[in-house]
């Protein structure tokens, strides 16, 4: 197969010797789960139980408002304590469930859909919509809402992303070692929802042995496995759908504009549990990991479990702390609040050392083009951050702010230290604050 | 001699039928008193009127759909220029100044992490929520001061302060401020809140030692129940407010503090005053005594200056006298 | 705030490379012409350099101290163009002249417009093309080498670069002779006369090769600059090699190797984006070209890239790479 | 052809009105703020030169010297400049209120941009034929757009920089200018 190549990109040490080869062990069940009524993109959900009420685990405890917004189920057997303020990944105060746990036994399938195949296509995203299931690559945005396209947009290739192309994270690549017949089961399921001709499993060719085990576990399917070459960010989907097709998302588009749909395969996996055993999201696997936490772990997760649960699990700090992050190093959100809870979209638990982290001393950008010859999107990010520092957001915009993806490769290698990712960020905050106040006028 | 002045004469001429023809070809129509209007307004181009800049806003007045008396920047004086210049009548506009709801600098409120990024308000509230404890509090990096375009605000100690005299009341600050914690009141207020948590007292504490913990000392010892306690935080509703200052001086956290440091005391004059006794009833502090037949007397160490005295008054014998 | 966390935006880990690690390795890189030049021109040489740098670092220091700034000679920048002002200086020249070109690539050249990152111009070029205008003299005093550390270097002529020399005698007797009084080894090697790091290509190349080998400079913009330089030169001397000289002593001798590879690379003063490095190239190319073969100097690299200096906004402006997903407007 | 192509870089690089002959200075430093403006200034500065110095060539031709009145040729050339800026602004202003706003006092101040009086002075005194006229005063205007253009975008650039308060603004300008007109002395020789 010819793969194509995306522009820019970075080769920063990969660090999964960490985790990588270490079994996904199940976490134990919490005391108490935290969930928030908005894990996704879209509208906060709607709670359907009051406080007090008893819940079981997976019952469903909070309703999608709207297309685009999810389902909450709640992750254990227990009592709903509170519905109330409680710290996100933002470090901001948000709503949320506050579940005591009565029983820790896991989730019981009551039915077994073995004929899902058979059935018509469409028939199966409700079982999907109703799992509350979101992309758990990171990005959450609700399975359901990307698995129908409108009718101008025809799909023709369906791409399972297990790139996992973030350093230090190896939940998907466990995922994929352990889980192999039911990720392909979760294709196949896709696969009968899209009616796709071309469907690619991506994987990054630091992962062998995850690759070896896909193509045996696929071998009389049309699935193509793919080896991409590691670069980051190879898993981001705009570049994965480049390199395996060559077509490229229009700026301001989405994959279904050149015919592509593109599912993690977390997600991938969450989506085979929902069609064929009813199940709807309620844990996830993630790895804990960084030269700052005693045992690097992965872990199967209950959704809600405060991060102080997993810290605890894990041995804690081995080192002076430096950065909690939720995520991966080079997208993850950093957090100080040991109180926030694992979501749908935690993909890793990363704890840098203080003497990893570093003083912040930038310096004037100093010319010297790496970030633009990093850049995933062929952006001129240099120009960006000084647009942005002097709030000249005009001109911002049309250096092709809005098509950043805020993947982090130039300020990784920005030999000057500027934290070109959050100029961007504010950058584009304030050009859609002002396009909105302009609409308003 | 002849020769030049007819060669200048008719090169002159020449030029200027030229011009005359292109004159009229390419002529565009503008109003002569455009340039004056723009002689006459600020020239900052803060944006505070609604429209893009001072040439927008002129040519908008000029249209008659922006009043006169738009200008929030330049005041007043500018008001009754413009007004002059169009030949109406001004309106009065009242003088607003914004002040920063918080006064927790860095020695008295806590940091809750180490926030390593630009120095830019807007974009550090997106990081964990901003590294100051309160969550209420100002993020002291300066987004206000930048786009304050006539200079009012400096930063002390990770904490922004509006200088309320250089301040035209534009409302850019007001805007910017992520913590929505910078207010434009009228001038004439001078008690202000300087604190914007809405936590329980409890938290606050633990944050900061100068926040409003809510302990509604003000609310009960304000005398023109012009201060209440919403949602944790102190509240000046300065319709109400008549700059006693009890409050001021009652506040346990320092939280609620003047505004400009005018001071105001009633003053008597003997020669008017027909002894009728009704300030003293009306004074809510006892600070005006005196007996039918003698002219009433104001105590200076008891008068707070509210001015309650010059409204009863039925002689107009009371006075409010100002002292910075 | 001792056992605060850390909190910033993603990502949250950088790249070993900073400013001083690749000033560091730029300084490393010009050690072999360092080396050839004192071994050629003897112990002044060394002595030049190290008071180039020395006095470039004072008047860093000195200026940032005036602006009640932090002083940033530890990043090394202010190192790099030190000696490669030094490296340009003939190896006759006087002491003060080198200190004056210290301060006018320094202060007016990089701190007056904000220090490093902010310059649009090449600081050391710009004390070089001080010098060069306002001492014309003492800045074409040229030595031949003499391979003696401790010589004294008083056996000096102008013109005695090949270039010079070339230019000079096209001049006086209208043609070149058969055999010229230099031969290409000898430029490539370092054994002509000419300023104190540009003699020895090899010197320059295996300097060259290591920053390319590091990706500290593209390879791009020298490969344009001595490819234009040599196509052109090459054009002219296959049409007239009586008049012009072989486009090979215009690539080895003079200072197009080390202006290409070390001066023209300078990050803060050429575009970013790939097109405009290829334009900033051949426009180099083509402008020192032009000067050696038409000019009034024998010498246009130091021209050549200052005036490419200035268009680097609108190269930059101009040369917009492709956006990701962007379609061609019809 | 090989007279007008030396006479046409000779004007607009060796001897480049700017940075080697130092006239024009005062619009040089005050349209070079934006790419944009600098433009559009550079282009009518283009078009008032050429016209001028033609109709200056002109009137010297058939009009000053016939009649023997050559000590008026100042008070005449300034006359025909300023008919023709006075047109430039007029159709300008018709045509582009945006750069008629930004150009600003600069588009009137064209009459007095030493280039233009320069040019037409200098070809009387180069004794130059129409097609020689034509050329240089191109030549000489097209040198001013390049400087001007060169310099609008060092400019837009140091409106990034961190420039001290000191030398902000026309300082740091009139540093650059030096450097560039530093760099323009590399032409010297290409052409006597």
């Amino acid at each position: 197969m010819i793969l194509h190549h995306f522009p820019g990109g970075i080769h920063p040490n990969d660090e999964k010797g960490l985790t990588a080869h270490l079994p996904v062990e199940n976490a134990p069940v919490p005391e108490r789960v935290f969930l928030p009524l908005s894990q996704h993109i879209g509208a906060p959900a709607e709670p359907v139980v009051k406080i007090g009420d008893t819940v079981k685990v997976g019952d469903k405890i909070a309703e999608a408002r709207g297309f685009v917004s999810a389902n909450i189920h709640a992750s254990v057997t227990g009592v709903v304590r509170a519905i109330r303020d409680y710290p996100n990944v933002f470090g901001r105060l948000a709503p949320a469930f506050e579940i005591e746990t009565t029983d820790d036994a896991p989730f019981h399938p009551k039915k077994n859909r073995e004929d899902a195949l058979s059935l018509p296509p469409q028939t199966l995203i409700p079982f999907i919509r109703e799992a509350g299931i979101v992309g758990m690559g990171g990005a959450t945005f609700p399975t359901h809402v990307k698995l129908s396209p409108p009718e101008d947009k025809p799909i023709d290739t369906l791409i399972i992303n297990g790139v996992e192309c973030e350093p230090y994270l190896t939940a998907d690549h466990r995922l994929m070692l352990e889980h192999p017949s039911e990720i392909l089961e979760g294709i196949v399921f896709l696969h009968h929802i899209l009616g796709a001709r071309f469907t690619y499993l991506a994987i990054e060719a630091n992962k062998p042995d995850a690759i070896k085990v896909m193509e045996e576990t696929a071998r009389d399917t049309k699935i193509n496995i793919v080896s991409v070459p590691k670069r980051y960010p190879q898993g981001a989907e705009k570049q994965l759908i480049k390199t395996l097709t060559n077509r490229e998302v229009p700026t301001g588009g989405l994959p279904m504009d050149v015919g592509a749909v593109v599912q993690n395969v977390g997600t991938t996996f969450a989506i085979r549990e929902a069609i064929r055993w009813g199940k709807p999201l309620i844990e996830r696997i993630l790895t804990v990991t960084g030269r700052g936490i005693k045992t690097p772990k992965n872990l199967r997760v209950r959704l809600g479990t405060p991060l102080s649960e997993i810290l605890n699990l894990c041995g804690g700090w081995k080192t002076t702390p430096g950065k909690l992050i939720m995520g991966g190093p080079m997208m993850g959100i950093n957090q100080f609040d040991t109180r926030v809870p694992v979501t749908k979209g935690t993909s890793g638990i990363l704890l840098l050392p203080r003497d990893e982290v570093g003083e912040y001393h930038p310096h004037t950008c100093i010319r010297c083009g790496r970030c633009v010859t990093v850049c995933p999107m062929g952006l001129l990010p240099n120009f960006l951050g000084s647009f942005a520092e002097f709030d000249r957001f005009d001109d911002a915009a049309r250096y092709h702010l809005l098509d950043c993806i805020e993947c982090g490769s130039c300020t990784y290698i920005c030999p000057a230290k500027r934290p070109l990712v959050q100029m961007i960020r504010y950058a584009k905050g304030e050009v859609l604050r002002r396009r909105k106040k302009a609409a308003k006028k | 001699m002849l020769s030049e002045i007819i060669s200048l004469a008719g090169i002159g001429l020449l030029a200027s039928l030229g011009l005359g023809i292109a004159a009229k070809k390419f002529a565009v129509e503008e109003d002569p008193r455009l340039e004056k209007m723009l002689e006459i307004l600020p020239g900052a181009n803060c944006g505070a009127c609604g429209f893009a800049g001072c040439a927008a806003f002129a040519r908008a007045v000029l249209q008659e759909t922006a009043p006169p008396n738009g200008c929030v920047a330049g005041g007043e004086s500018t008001a009754l220029k413009v007004a002059k210049l169009l030949g109406k009548k001004a309106e009065k506009t009242e003088r607003r100044v914004a002040y920063v709801a918080c006064h927790g600098d860095r020695s008295v409120t806590r940091q809750r992490f180490i926030y390593q990024g630009i120095d830019n308000c807007r974009a550090a509230v997106n990081i964990g929520g901003g590294s100051k404890a309160c969550a209420f509090g100002c993020l002291g990096l300066g987004s206000c001061q930048k786009v304050c375009p006539f200079g009012a605000i400096s930063i002390e100690d990770d904490l922004a302060k509006i200088d309320p005299e250089v301040c035209v009341g534009c409302g850019l600050c007001v805007e910017e401020c992520p913590r929505d914690i910078i207010h434009l009141v009228p001038a004439a207020s001078t008690v202000q809140v300087l604190c914007s948590s809405q936590n329980v007292g409890k938290a606050v504490k633990e944050f900061c030692d100068v926040g409003c913990i809510g302990c509604r000392r003000c609310e009960k010892s304000c005398p023109f129940n012009a201060i209440n306690i919403v949602n944790n935080v102190a509240v000046v509703d300065p319709a109400k407010c008549r700059r006693c200052g009890i409050c001021v001086e009652i506040c346990p956290q320092n939280t609620i503090q003047f505004f400009l440091p005018i001071v105001r005391k009633a003053s008597i004059n003997s020669e008017i005053c027909i002894s009728c006794g009704r300030c003293e009833k009306a004074c809510p502090f006892n600070a005006i005594t005196g007996e039918r037949g003698v002219p009433y007397r104001v105590s200076a160490e008891r008068c707070k200056g509210c001015g309650v005295c010059v409204e009863a008054c039925k002689a107009d014998a009371i006075i409010m006298l100002e002292e910075s | 705030m001792k056992d605060l966390l850390v909190l910033s935006s993603s990502p949250h880990i950088k790249s070993p490379e900073t400013i001083p690690t690749i000033m560091f390795q730029v300084c490393l890189a010009l050690l072999p012409a360092i080396f050839v030049g004192v071994y050629s021109f003897g112990v002044r040489a060394a002595w030049i350099i190290l008071l180039a740098v020395v006095s470039t670092l004072a008047f860093e220091a000195a200026s940032q101290k005036l602006m009640g700034r932090s002083i940033s000679i530890r990043d090394g920048s202010a190192c790099v163009t030190a000696i490669l002002l030094a490296l340009n200086l003939p190896p006759t020249v006087p002491w003060w002249l080198v200190v004056i070109g210290a301060f006018f690539a320094i202060v007016i050249g990089k701190q007056i417009y904000g220090g490093l990152g902010h310059n649009p111009f090449n600081p050391a070029l710009v004390g070089r093309v001080v010098l060069l205008i306002s001492f014309p003299a003492q800045m074409t005093l040229w030595a031949f080498p003499s391979h003696t550390i401790f010589a004294r270097v008083t056996d000096t002529l102008s013109g005695a670069t090949p270039l010079g020399w070339a230019k000079t005698h096209v001049m006086t007797h209208g043609t070149l002779p058969d055999t010229l009084p230099f031969h290409i080894s000898q430029a490539f090697l370092g054994q002509t006369g000419g300023c104190i790091g540009e003699i020895s290509a090899l010197a320059l190349l295996i300097g060259a090769a290591f920053l390319i080998w590091r990706k500290i400079i593209p390879w791009l913009i020298p490969l344009a600059f001595i490819g234009t330089t040599f196509l052109i030169t090459g054009a002219f001397w296959v049409a007239n090699p009586q008049h012009y000289l072989n486009p090979v002593y215009h690539v080895l001798s003079g200072g197009l190797l080390l202006g290409a590879f070390f001066m023209a690379t300078d990050m803060v003063t050429n575009p970013v984006t790939t097109l405009g490095m290829l334009i900033f190239g051949i426009g180099c190319g083509v402008l020192t070209s032009v000067i050696r073969l038409f000019g009034g100097y024998p010498e246009g690299v130091s021209f050549a890239i200052l005036l490419m200096n200035a268009t680097t906004p609108l190269l930059d402006r101009w040369t917009r790479p492709r956006v990701f997903g962007e379609v061609k407007k019809k | 052809m090989g007279h007008y192509f030396y006479v046409l870089i000779g004007v607009l690089l060796v001897h480049n009105f700017v940075f080697s002959q130092f006239l024009g200075i005062c619009p040089f430093l005050g349209v070079s703020k934006r790419l944009e403006t600098s433009v559009g200034m550079g282009v009518s500065v283009i078009f008032v030169v050429v016209l001028s110095s033609i109709a200056a060539f002109l009137i010297n031709r058939w009009i000053l010297v016939p009649f023997k009145i050559e000590y008026l040729q100042t008070i005449v050339y300034i006359l025909v400049i300023a008919a023709l800026v006075q047109l430039v602004e007029m159709v300008i202003q018709k045509t582009s209120p945006v750069l008629y706003q930004a150009l600003g006092i600069f588009l009137p101040l064209i009459t007095t941009n030493c280039i233009v009086l320069g040019v037409a002075v200098l070809i009387t005194q180069k004794k130059f034929g129409l097609m020689e006229t034509a050329v240089y005063s191109f030549g000489a205007a097209a040198g001013f757009l390049l400087a001007l253009v060169l310099f609008a975008g060092i400019r837009e650039r140091l409106e990034l920089a961190d420039i001290p308060w000191a030398f902000r603004g026309i300082a740091i300008a009139l540093v650059t200018a030096g450097i560039l007109s530093l760099s323009f002395m590399g032409f010297s020789g290409l052409v006597k």
